[in-house]
């Protein structure tokens, strides 16, 4: 986005649940770097491109005409986002995560992401209270790993893969600070 | 919050107390006065019976008023708060301990012969188990009667079941508890929860303010209330006030309190328990009858008789409350706490805000993650589902994961908007949204029906995405020194307290 | 907006128009489509009936409502709404134009026998005059029929003053418009200004919600509105509203409308003219009946029949209305655009915001400073008050100077208080507050009775700046680039575009 | 206010109109600069010190506790100050402007005020309705100059001291742009 004439861009857009997940590509016609307000026009995919209006309204709050439609529009940096480039975008009622990649770096991306074993670990401190699964299970994506009782109730932690356990790190009963190592899973 | 703007409507001054974590909190920026009783944890300052009357003492206060948390429903604190001299802004402690244990409350209505759910207790071997079942009639649930969490109870529905339940139930019950006593309860199938508020003054005056639908529960919590009811008429509202009234009497009750039942599929209704206190959903009686309740609380603790008889209480319109909590929907209501980086309310007609965090404020891990109630009224139940509709769309959150996409997502539930609502809808509810197609997004339409195209929604997300990209801004308010990383600087800070008191508070 | 919010609730896509210095309007950010129709000049833009009406047509509109500044009243554009195959959210062009002058909708009501204030027309030598002043009873006022502004005006109280005033008034009235005619009407002394809305469908069904009492008014602007007015019980109210309707029929009217009167000291009433739209003060009415009058305009515009009659119409507690503007009360209400820096508004119990403007906005110079609305709601006159108290110390604007100190000096006054309102209320309200030796702040007391030290607040006050001085931070929203001088840079950009064309706008 | 243990500062305190002011002296004990929230203790002219307990809510945000009582205070720099530490400042519903001075400094600071003669200029575009003063009139501070139409109103400005008018440069009817000087006034 250095005010070049156009930009691509390769989208990866998300709901609420991070493995829902579908690609776009997007053209932008020169926004100009850090002005407050521009017009410039945009594509997304192979539809036709079309006139965006935009105004920053205050930081990561823009109004937004695409044609005659107005869109409001609050981008925040997605909470876990490690790269600078991942937002949580909400426009008028619905949520969406928002990651940006440069279309030169995008092959090989995907290949690199979910390699090789993973530990799941405690998003925030609690106390394990059942472990769901066995070392050796194969699990599907979004099934129940255990259950940390934390901020008055019981919740279950989810694998964010498919995938085997190769290794529990958690014991029923104790405490766990945020960060712990839980579950190793290893890929399938 | 909702007590303190009562008492400056009122002309009457306020102190609030807080624990250390709460210094920057909107009660004690909103108090005239305001003393610190100690640190996070609740048993050494909101749930310390001492303190709390001690700072209440020290600083010349004349009354206590309980909120709904915490000491709200404790008697021992009611006296301690009468034995230092001051008034308790609440029921009697006798009433609250008449009424405080849903055995003796259920006692006391058995003996006046007020409906309760059909049941059996002390049942010791399958004889008592089995006559108990003839008496009540299937389906039926059986329960060990020393514990709860669900251990020792079997749900019966045919009579050659009868027996192997009560075989599991009451060996998991000697298991779990060392006791093998069962109860039994007719199972009412599809409940609704109704709750009749009720008022009375010391002179024995008691009315009440007609009911609120509290079906909609996650976890045996209320998620969102309404009143009316839409399953209530004049009579069943009448005659269930009557119950409640006569219950109160009774107990020898006075000020605000709320007498819960179960509705089933006949429009029977069955007395679950008394709540001797204000409830978290008392706007939507508010707004539908009009009485400020606290401002009546607090008169008539001040001992002022009612002013209000039964045939003035009108119900007008339709009112729904929903309560928004830092717990994300879309993980499982997993708790959300963290920095508010952005807090915009809907207002407009017919919309009410009662809120007790600001933008720029941290939700803590210590307490409950309710931060704000958003009360919508109407004419009717349907305008006050269009205007609900509307003011969560206004409504904008930012830093946290909070339940407005999952009260959008009850707003398009046929059973929801038919008014045929049952403590297990919530559940259905979250379960069919889970099981939406992996790169759908969680909330499918915009709500308004206008038709808008979802692609071209997106292509506007993407493109402020992208410009905030460029523009090397960091969005919304961030605390001194934090960064992109706030997120997981408040799970490292809430780690070093490394605690987990988990109460009710939010004072709203 | 709040024409916006009943379309979402109504599932009714909205299409907002903008001049060019509006793009960052919250009308424009809040509509689904949006089309710009020009500068900010309101004659090249939001008063070009053929840029409206093509931007309409262009998006494919349905249907057109006006607001209530602008083109609201203009029969020609309701005639090229119409012209244009949309419809147009309000009375027929026909009935606008046979109540759109005051002479006109005066001489409709003459016919019919209603009351008006008593006058005389066309006076051309002092037999006329003498005549006309004992026909109507003294004290009178003259007035040049040719024109406005105070020029030929000359209030009568006793007989000898007559020909003095006679002499006085035509010959400024020949000066000023080169037409010496005179007209004269009874002088109604403290006069209130009290309104009846008005409600009619396309097939004859006319009903009235009630009065306002609009009283509060400086230099003939309404600042702050009530429902009901205190002065209306049933009979006045009934009396008042059987005129409206009556009015209403003769002049053919449908949709939302409101008849304007005096009342005097004895109560008596006199027609003044129709608002033939919507007014900024409908929340009240909207409070206290529970109808949602822009939802019944668009009803009535799609050719439904009124749900309504006027038995269901049932007034319930007070609701009591403040237009806070950009103005500074402490500089005789000098216009104070700008930035706004804070914008912090009340919530809880009885409070209702209608707000067009947001933290981060800047307030134009090109249009009339009404930012928002504050409406509050209680069970009487009483609590409506306490509660505007409250909320008007919960709300909080930051970066320019507003309306509200001039609201807290009103809830002081013993006049208000009461309900004793009549025109002339706000003219001395400001009088004495102007008299307050100097050394004494404005706004004397803290307005909830608690008692808090005044030399204390200032401490604290002092404190907190001497905080602000050593933080080196620079407080509030600043626009990219602006600095402590934004203030300033507002009045130069506003000098640059060196226009001043000041029309009612705001779309709240 | 560099964190020494005790700060002096003699301040003026006005209410709405400018001209009704009042003068304080302040003594702050040593609040720690750049931090977010601090205990001290504060002293005003002759009262006995009272502790505060202060928390920074958000820039020019404050929620202060003087003993027990809790007073929320919004700061913004006063508009058209000129030097950088006066302020407008609301407390409850109440609003000041707080001009601080180093106590060193203020000998003098009163004499230098308001000294020589001084331009009227005006605060908006607009048209100038009447002019209300002669030249070589005497007027009072808070009197009317003249009338300028503006946002739909007429709005008289006053005259920001007494003085003598020595001279119009504003002519009834005619527009005026931002600070184009219309009165200039003379001292006594």
């Amino acid at each position: 986005m250095k005010g070049r004439v156009a930009t691509k861009l390769k989208v990866k857009l998300g709901a609420g649940h991070p493995n829902s997940t579908a690609e776009h590509e997007i053209e932008i016609g020169s926004p100009a770097s850090g002005a407050d307000a521009g017009e410039t026009h945009c594509r997304l995919d192979s539809e036709s491109p079309i006139r965006a209006n935009w105004v920053r309204i205050a930081p990561g709050r823009y109004s937004i005409l695409l044609g005659n439609r107005s869109y409001e529009v609050h981008v925040t940096p997605a909470p876990g986002a490690d790269g600078a480039r991942e937002y949580s975008v909400k426009v008028g009622s619905d949520l969406y995560r928002v990651e940006l990649h440069d279309p030169r770096a995008w092959k090989g991306h995907r290949a690199s992401e979910h390699k090789g074993p993973q530990d799941v670990s405690a998003p925030m401190p609690g106390k394990v209270v059942k472990v769901l699964v066995d070392e050796g299970d194969e699990v599907q994506d979004g099934q129940g790993l255990l259950v940390i009782e934390a901020m008055k109730m019981q919740n279950e932690l989810r694998s964010p893969r498919a995938g085997r356990v190769e290794r529990i790190y958690a014991t029923e009963g104790a405490g766990v600070e945020t960060g712990a190592p839980l579950v190793r899973l290893a890929s399938l | 919050m909702r007590v303190m703007r009562a008492c400056r409507e009122m002309g009457i001054g306020t102190v609030a107390v807080y624990s250390e974590v709460d210094r920057r909190s909107l009660h004690v920026r909103y108090a005239d006065e305001a003393v610190a009783i100690g640190p996070a944890p609740s048993r050494e300052s909101y749930l310390n019976i001492g303190r709390v009357v001690d700072a209440a003492r020290s600083i010349g206060a004349e009354a206590v008023h309980p909120g709904y948390g915490f000491l709200s429903e404790n008697a021992a604190f009611a006296r301690a708060v009468a034995e230092a001299g001051l008034t308790f802004i609440g029921p009697p402690p006798e009433a609250m301990e008449r009424l405080g244990s849903k055995t003796a409350a259920r006692d006391l209505a058995v003996g006046a012969g007020l409906p309760v759910v059909p049941g059996a207790q002390d049942l010791h071997g399958f004889d008592d188990v089995e006559q108990a079942a003839e008496r009540i009639g299937l389906p039926v649930m059986l329960k060990a009667a020393a514990g709860g969490g669900g251990k020792g109870m079997r749900m019966v529905t045919a009579h050659e079941q009868l027996k192997s339940a009560w075989r599991d139930a009451s060996s998991e019950a000697y298991n779990a508890f060392g006791d093998e006593t069962i109860f039994m309860e007719k199972l009412i199938e599809r409940p609704r929860h109704v709750e009749i508020q009720i008022l009375g003054d010391r002179y024995g005056n008691l009315i009440h303010l007609g009911e609120r639908e509290c079906s909609l529960q996650r976890r045996h919590q209320k998620v969102m209330e309404e009143c009316p009811s839409p399953v209530a008429d004049e009579d069943l509202r009448r005659r269930m006030g009557e119950t409640a009234v006569r219950l109160g009497h009774l107990a020898g009750y006075w000020n605000a309190g709320t007498a819960e039942f179960l509705v089933d599929a006949d429009r029977n209704f069955y007395f679950l328990e008394v709540n001797a206190r204000l409830q978290v959903e008392h706007p939507v009686t508010e707004l539908v009858t009009g009485v400020d309740l606290v401002k009546e609380q607090i008169r008539i603790a001040a001992g002022q008789r009612l002013a209000i008889r039964q045939h003035d209480v009108v119900m007008r319109g339709a009112a729904i409350e929903c309560r928004i909590s830092a717990e994300d929907p879309a993980r499982d209501f997993f708790p959300s706490p963290g920095l508010i980086t952005a807090w915009h309310m809907p207002q407009g007609p017919g919309v009410r805000n009662d809120s007790g965090v600001y933008e720029g404020w941290r939700v803590p891990l210590d307490y409950d993650p309710l931060m704000a109630k958003l009360i919508v009224s109407g004419r009717d139940r349907a305008e006050a589902v269009a205007r609900l509709g509307r003011a969560l769309e206004e409504y904008e959150i930012g830093g946290l994961e909070t339940t407005i996409p999952f009260f959008r997502q009850v707003l398009k539930n046929d059973d929801f908007l038919a008014g045929r609502l049952d403590t297990g809808l919530v559940s259905r509810i979250i379960a069919a949204a889970g099981a939406d197609q992996p790169g759908q997004r969680v909330d499918v339409s915009s709500g308004n029906g206008t038709g808008r195209l979802t692609t071209e929604a997106q292509l506007a997300g993407i493109l402020a995405a992208a410009l905030e990209a460029g523009s090397g801004a960091v969005a919304g308010v961030r605390e001194p020194g934090a960064n992109g990383a706030g997120e997981a600087s408040a799970w490292k800070r809430a780690g070093r307290d490394a605690q987990l008191n988990n109460w009710p508070k939010r004072n709203l």
